[in-house]
């Protein structure tokens, strides 16, 4: 009985096992149907144990071949999952907004790949490695810094043009990937501008920092510091608050018992909202000031009030917001909501890829469109771009020079922001 | 000083949370020895409770502004059963099958829980936060520099409260006798006619009915209600217990405050990025000299 | 849960022995796999005291808590005054009118003396009456009387099994199960014991007991049996066992 | 009482181990009950193969995990012996080269999940001794790399140190924290230990995480360089992959030649009652660091490897979901058993992911991003059938098969 069963198991994995490799090699094929790596890759397989699996790995190097008949696809890499979906999904719906938008490209329909990010490092490599096995054209994203930093690991070893709207620290750059693009802002930019109109502007010159011990709030707020007391203003504490949190009662105290005139806040909505209402509630009269983390009518919304008269700093923006209204306005007519924060640098960054694909992407005899990713990647790097979050030019590390626009400052007035500078 | 007294107050706010939360950590870990880690999420389902309540009032009546009163009493109870509810639908199908499984078997499923729960939130909201109407008005009782919200009152005055009767439930109480019983030897318990299971059942729906109300009047305090708030809250409140002595039901109290003060203090020292580390060496500290909490009673060598 | 209970309450199939109080018909019982009981049968009739005497492993306490529903019989039946009880859960078999004092006291440490003997009455509601017991144990044993407010575990051991033996007529049991009362005692404590247990069988419950002092048991029983690894290897009066050879060698020491 | 009767039977019948044991005798004399039980052996992989990412192909799903996870489930439970791992390694070795970057990245990520459940399995599963902190000495192994090697603007001081090299050292430290995490806590039982070493690995994080001057702070290390392997760069998941996997086959020989020398009964001993191991003479303090220590530097090793897998690390990589993720695996693959623990990580780090795909396209029903957005939740809900459904785990450690037999008792004993 029990060799009788063994053998039975035996000769059914086996079989198994037969199909499993039959399964795959006819699967590779079939997987690789809507991008195959074309001949004349630029990059070398790094070596002779390695070649059977970058023949595998789709499009590693360059050019994707997208069949006839079938649709160009548009990596969107950001978060579904935790409570920075809040900003998160508006991100993928405007990126998909202006995916349906262009419609076509020479013939080819159009669509989005949407992947949870998870506003981290090994969410947004997963998240990527599945867009590169996807066979998407290009990234729209990573969503947060670090997790851009982490992706951009596979992104840039299969040379993916990867374009993030919100991905905004300085390290994103910092390592000179050539294949990554921002249409966020680098926090070195605004970090500096907010510390300036902190100082010259509103005259405040003690202030305390708060930041959510994130990449990106930590990281903002480092700039600030740095900036505002190279001008001379004076740092009274640095504190934090952790993500996930929602009573902020004994760091209020501090900020308090620290008598500021400013209290500025590198995080996001969920922490932003709830820190603002309770140094209102107790009794802390110093003006409050945010980043692009909280600029979005949800922080208003979620202060119950509380944020009435809070600073936010948007990001280099141009004077000129008719091409930003008329965004806004197709985006409320296509999903009921205002658009948030981030939203119009997702679009552009959707616009600029889309319009870079149209550019180089060509249709070869059978009919299939055959778009080379080092040509791609340099008409992205090309681009002048003007667009719903301003005139886009890249420098050479991918970040946008800052052109035509000064840093946006709002302040929420009768529960609106409203744009002061 | 006052910002010392003021410090004392916000730690004894969020103490009384973690207090109220731990209890529900502490009476399962009795009966069961299991920790329940779903607990966390009765806590937000509380909250979210509260919030559909409090708006749909607020959207199709006025009586939020003409009875407040009845308004939040019935969001509390309302809290209530639908934590109680989930609690006793989460023991019958997650956990019961598992009284008998290899112990950590609880524990894995108890995490399921939490991930399900937390991710059907996450889902049903579409990751909005969800913002309380101005049901308690946000006004404060001001002693020089120190300053409590009437609704911060409101919350440290119930989890007193709810920590008084469930003292009382436990200590007086017919059913609280048959929990300790139940907690101390399950075999012997039915020898003296208590019916196990809805002794379990009962120490679950306890549990859950404090983090439910606990979540409504923290969710009022906040003001916001988000598929993500129980876990940090959960995870602070199994300390507690556990500081407390897991098992105590006075412990659990006593845990619960040292935790939230301890924090606040240190907070004050160190900032806040800190305070966990605190927290937790204070835990470790206090293990050392007695490991079986501070109000725990030694265990038997059963356990 | 209880619905099942009373549906398992049904005439027993071994009905036809109308007088016997309680009846175990070869009942195999044990904790998993193992065994530890294999194919019990017995009977104790109203107002005896029966004692279950053996070895250590033989069985006997596995057959008490088989009874007292902790655990179900793989086979057999057990029946209790006509209705048969062997699939009722422990703590409805309680209300049935079966006590049990179990092994090694199983005194709730944490709680008071007063709050453990009122967990006996558990399933009782008249309050009256159960004041009324309470007083009553509490004069069957003074010791208890002085110590009401200590928390169990602080008693001594013979003090536990009074609380043990108290605990149990709380429920004011028509039969009660007593598990090695005489464990650990000293001699005079156990004589004191025993001459309670007497004391409780003449006021009309009936007693089956189990028992390694064999000696003591078989004074207090008017018949008993020997276990032998699971199964009953003698039963006879219990003037017929003191004089019976495996008996007296094996149980009571005798050459 | 009636849904727990039908759920235990079912329970049974996809437990063909169990069924067999327990109602052996029963079924062996009927034949339609042996029928049952054998339907009950294969009905069971259904079910994996669901779990696993099988299905008719009107669910959008990956095949090639499926079958994947459904003979790696029949090879580990058949303990077919010698044939049977040259078949399994033959797989694990050949697969990945016919799967696309995704898949691979998944595969890596299982690996080293298997990596650290092997680790942590010397300590919760050898032991006894539950860890609600493991993530601290992964954390530990992965900043000594990242900081040693990534380049300066990469947040690293650029030691210039080889991986290989460093490996050793990581383990070596991890080892050094465990020890030092097990002194004080060493007299602390059960749960006590699970909320201290809990709060451990939160302070590692949070350490790492406000410690700007040294590990760079939320900023995280970046650029870390890939290992080499003489003259060749590992740059991709799978040649860093056969790594991982290699330090898997390495750290489950050594666990297993542990578990069953002198040590390993001593750590039996501590699991099962201390105070009588103790009384014993056995050195618990000694067998429990040395577990700790074990157990540790497998994580650290890990860390490391993870470290230059994902070319940065930040100090949100090494949360409290690590440890919940790595003991989840550990005791849903059946704990105390290495065989347990490579399905427990497919499983576990493998659905979430393989579910990013998971769609419904039956007849009129069309939900194509039912798993991108419900991932998290079908998840949540297969932990807690695979718990009720097998509660030893999927591959239990054939002891405690035998010992968690449940009796049928009315009222559950006191579990302790």
């Amino acid at each position: 009985m029990k060799i009788g069963k063994r053998a039975l198991l035996l000769a059914a994995m086996l079989a198994t096992l037969t199909m499993v490799l039959a399964a795959c090699s006819s699967g590779t094929s079939s997987k690789d149907k809507t991008a195959t790596a074309g001949a004349g890759g630029a990059k070398t397989p790094a070596a002779g144990a390695t070649t059977a699996a970058t023949k595998a790995a789709t499009g590693a190097a360059g050019s994707i071949t997208v069949k006839k008949g079938d649709k160009i696809k548009i990596g969107i890499s950001t978060t579904l999952t935790t409570d920075n979906a809040e900003l998160g999904i508006p991100i993928r719906d405007a990126a998909l907004l202006a995916i349906k938008t262009k419609g076509t490209i020479k013939g080819f329909g159009i669509e989005g790949d949407p992947q949870d990010d998870g506003c981290a490092g090994p969410a947004s490599v997963t998240a990527a490695n599945k867009l590169i096995a996807d066979g998407v054209v290009a990234v729209i994203g990573p969503m947060c810094s670090g997790g851009a930093v982490a992706a951009l690991d596979p992104l840039s070893g299969a040379n993916m043009l990867t374009v993030s709207a919100s991905a905004t620290n300085p390290s994103v750059t910092a390592q000179g990937k050539k294949n990554f693009f921002r249409t966020a802002w680098n926090d070195a930019t605004q970090g500096a501008e907010m510390a300036k109109y902190a100082y010259t502007t509103l005259g405040k010159k003690n202030v305390v920092l708060v930041n959510d011990q994130s990449t990106y709030g930590k990281g903002l707020m480092d700039v600030f510091k740095a900036s505002f007391t190279a001008a001379g203003g004076k740092v009274a504490s640095e504190e934090a608050v952790t993500v996930g949190e929602k009573d902020f009662g004994p760091t209020v105290t501090k900020i308090k018992g620290e008598s500021p005139d400013l209290v500025v806040f590198g995080g996001f909505i969920a922490e932003g909202a709830v820190l603002v209402r309770q140094l209102k509630d107790a009794g802390v009269t110093a003006s409050f000031m945010g980043a692009d983390g909280i600029a979005d009518q949800k922080y208003i919304d979620q202060s119950g009030g509380a944020a009435e008269g809070s600073y936010v700093s948007r990001g280099p923006k141009p004077t000129d917001t008719k091409l930003y209204d008329a965004f806004a306005a197709a985006y409320k007519a296509e999903y009921k909501k205002d658009a948030g924060q981030f939203t119009e640098q997702a679009t552009d960054a959707t616009n600029i890829v889309l319009a870079a694909i149209e550019k180089v992407a060509t249709v070869d005899g059978s009919g299939n469109l055959v778009i080379d990713r080092q040509k791609l990647i340099d008409a992205v790097a090309a681009t002048s771009y003007a667009g719903a979050s301003g005139q886009i030019d890249f420098d050479a590390k991918g970040d946008r020079k800052v052109v035509g626009a000064v840093n946006e400052i709002d302040q929420v007035k009768s529960g609106k922001l409203t744009r002061i500078q | 000083m006052q910002e010392w007294i003021q410090l004392l107050i916000d730690g004894i706010t969020i103490g009384g949370v973690y207090a109220v939360i731990a209890l529900g950590y502490t009476l399962v870990y009795g009966v069961l020895r299991m920790i329940n880690f779903a607990h966390g999420e009765l806590f937000m389902m509380g909250a979210f409770t509260g919030y559909y309540t409090l708006n749909g009032f607020e959207k199709h009546s006025s009586l939020n502004d003409s009875v407040p009163v009845l308004t939040i009493a019935i969001a509390i109870v309302l809290g209530m059963v639908v934590a109680v509810t989930l609690a006793l639908v989460m023991e019958r199908i997650a956990y019961r099958p598992l009284r008998r499984a290899p112990r950590l078997a609880p524990l894995i499923s108890a995490i399921g829980v939490s991930i399900l729960l937390r991710n059907i939130m996450l889902r049903a909201t579409n990751a909005q936060g969800k913002v309380y109407p101005k049901v308690f008005p946000r006004t404060a009782v001001e002693i020089g520099e120190i300053r409590l919200l009437y609704v911060q009152i409101f919350l440290i005055v119930l989890s007193f409260v709810f920590l008084g009767l469930l003292y009382l439930f436990i200590q007086r109480t017919k059913a609280g006798v048959a929990i300790r019983a139940v907690a101390e030897d399950r075999d012997t318990a039915s020898l003296m006619g208590i019916n196990v299971d809805r002794t379990i059942m009962t120490t679950f729906a306890v549990g859950a009915a404090l983090a439910g109300a606990a979540g409504v009047v923290y969710g009022m305090f906040v003001t916001t209600a988000t598929s993500g708030m129980g876990f940090i809250p959960g995870i602070k409140a199994f300390t507690a217990a556990v500081l407390g002595g897991i098992g105590s039901v006075p412990g659990a109290m006593a845990g619960g405050y040292f935790l939230g003060i301890s924090e606040a203090i240190s907070t004050k020292f160190f900032g806040a990025q800190y305070k966990d580390v605190v927290a937790f060496v204070l835990l470790v500290a206090v293990l050392i000299f007695r490991p079986w909490g501070l109000f725990g009673k030694r265990e038997d060598k059963r356990a | 849960m209880s619905g099942e209970a009373t549906s398992a309450v049904a005439p027993s199939a071994s009905a036809g022995a109308p007088s016997a109080h309680l009846r175990l018909d070869g009942v195999v019982s044990g904790y998993g796999q193992i065994k530890a009981i294999k194919g019990i049968s017995l009977h104790v009739e109203t107002g005896e005291v029966v004692a279950l005497i053996g070895a250590n492993g033989a069985g006997k306490s596995t057959t008490l808590r088989t009874i007292s529903g902790l655990l179900r019989p793989s086979a057999g039946e057990i029946s209790f005054e006509g209705k048969r009880i062997d699939r009722v859960a422990a703590h409805d078999i309680v209300r049935m009118g079966i006590s049990h004092a179990p092994e090694g006291r199983a005194i709730f440490g944490r709680l008071s003396v007063l709050e453990n003997l009122r967990l006996g009455a558990y399933q009782r509601n008249a309050r009256a009456e159960i004041e009324q017991d309470l007083e009553r144990v509490l004069t069957l044993f003074p010791r208890l009387r002085e110590r009401v407010k200590q928390d169990g575990g602080t008693l001594s051991g013979g003090e536990q099994q009074m609380l043990a033996i108290a605990r149990a007529l709380m429920a004011r049991p028509r039969l009660l199960l007593l598990d090695e009362p005489s464990m650990g005692l000293s001699p005079v404590l156990v004589e004191t014991i025993f001459r309670t247990v007497i004391e409780i069988n003449r006021a009309g419950t009936t007693i089956l007991l189990v028992e390694q002092n064999a000696a003591m048991a078989l004074q207090v029983a008017r018949r008993g049996y020997v276990l032998e690894s699971g199964a009953v290897a003698l039963e006879a009066s219990a003037a017929e066992l003191r004089a019976s050879d495996l008996v007296r060698k094996t149980y009571l020491g005798e050459a | 009482m009636k849904g727990s009767g039908s759920l235990s039977s079912l329970r049974a019948a996809l437990d063909p181990g169990r069924y067999w044991s327990r109602a052996g005798e029963q079924l062996q004399t009927t034949t339609s009950g042996a029928a049952v039980a054998r339907f009950g052996q294969y009905a069971v992989l259904p079910l994996l193969a669901i779990a696993g990412g099988l299905g008719p192909s009107y669910f959008g799903i990956r095949w090639t995990f499926a079958i994947l996870v459904i003979v790696m489930y029949a090879l580990l439970r058949s303990r077919s012996g010698l044939f049977g791992m040259v078949v399994l390694g033959a797989m694990l070795v050949y697969l990945p080269h016919q799967m696309d970057t995704f898949e691979r990245g998944i595969m890596f990520d299982i690996a080293l999940y298997a990596l650290l459940g092997i680790g942590l399995n010397v300590v919760v599963g050898y032991a006894g001794l539950l860890d609600l902190g493991y993530v601290a000495f992964f954390a530990s192994g992965a900043y000594l790399y990242a900081l040693i090697s990534a380049p300066q603007f990469g947040g690293g001081f650029d030691v210039g140190t080889s991986f290989w090299i460093v490996l050793p050292m990581a383990m070596v430290l991890a080892a050094l924290v465990g020890i030092a995490l097990g002194v004080p806590v060493l007299r602390l039982r059960g749960d006590y230990l699970a909320i201290v070493t809990l709060g451990f690995g939160e302070i590692i994080r949070i350490m790492i995480n406000n410690q700007d001057g040294v590990t760079n702070g939320p900023v995280g290390v970046f650029a870390i360089p890939k290992p080499h392997f003489g003259s060749t760069e590992l740059s991709g998941p799978v040649e860093l992959y056969f790594v991982v996997l290699a330090g898997c086959f390495v750290a489950a020989f050594a666990a297993e030649r542990i578990r069953d020398s002198r040590v390993g009964r001593a750590w039996e001993a501590i699991r099962e009652d201390e105070d009588v191991a103790s009384s014993m003479g056995v050195n618990t303090t000694a067998y429990k660091l040395m577990a700790f220590a074990i157990g540790a530097a497998i994580g650290g090793g890990g860390g490391v490897i993870y470290s230059a897998k994902q070319s940065a690390v930040f100090p949100s990589d090494f949360n409290l979901d690590v440890s919940i993720n790595v003991l989840a695996l550990v005791i849903i693959g059946g704990m105390g058993n290495v065989r347990g623990v490579i399905l427990g990580a497919m499983l576990l780090i493998g659905l979430p992911e393989v579910l990013r795909d998971f769609s419904i396209n039956i007849a009129f029903i069309h939900l194509d991003n039912l798993g991108a957005d419900y991932r998290l939740v079908i998840f949540g809900a297969a932990l807690v059938a695979v718990m009720i459904l097998r509660p030893e785990g999927l591959l239990p450690a054939r002891r405690r098969q035998a010992q968690f037999e449940p009796a049928d008792v009315l009222e559950p004993e006191v579990a302790t």
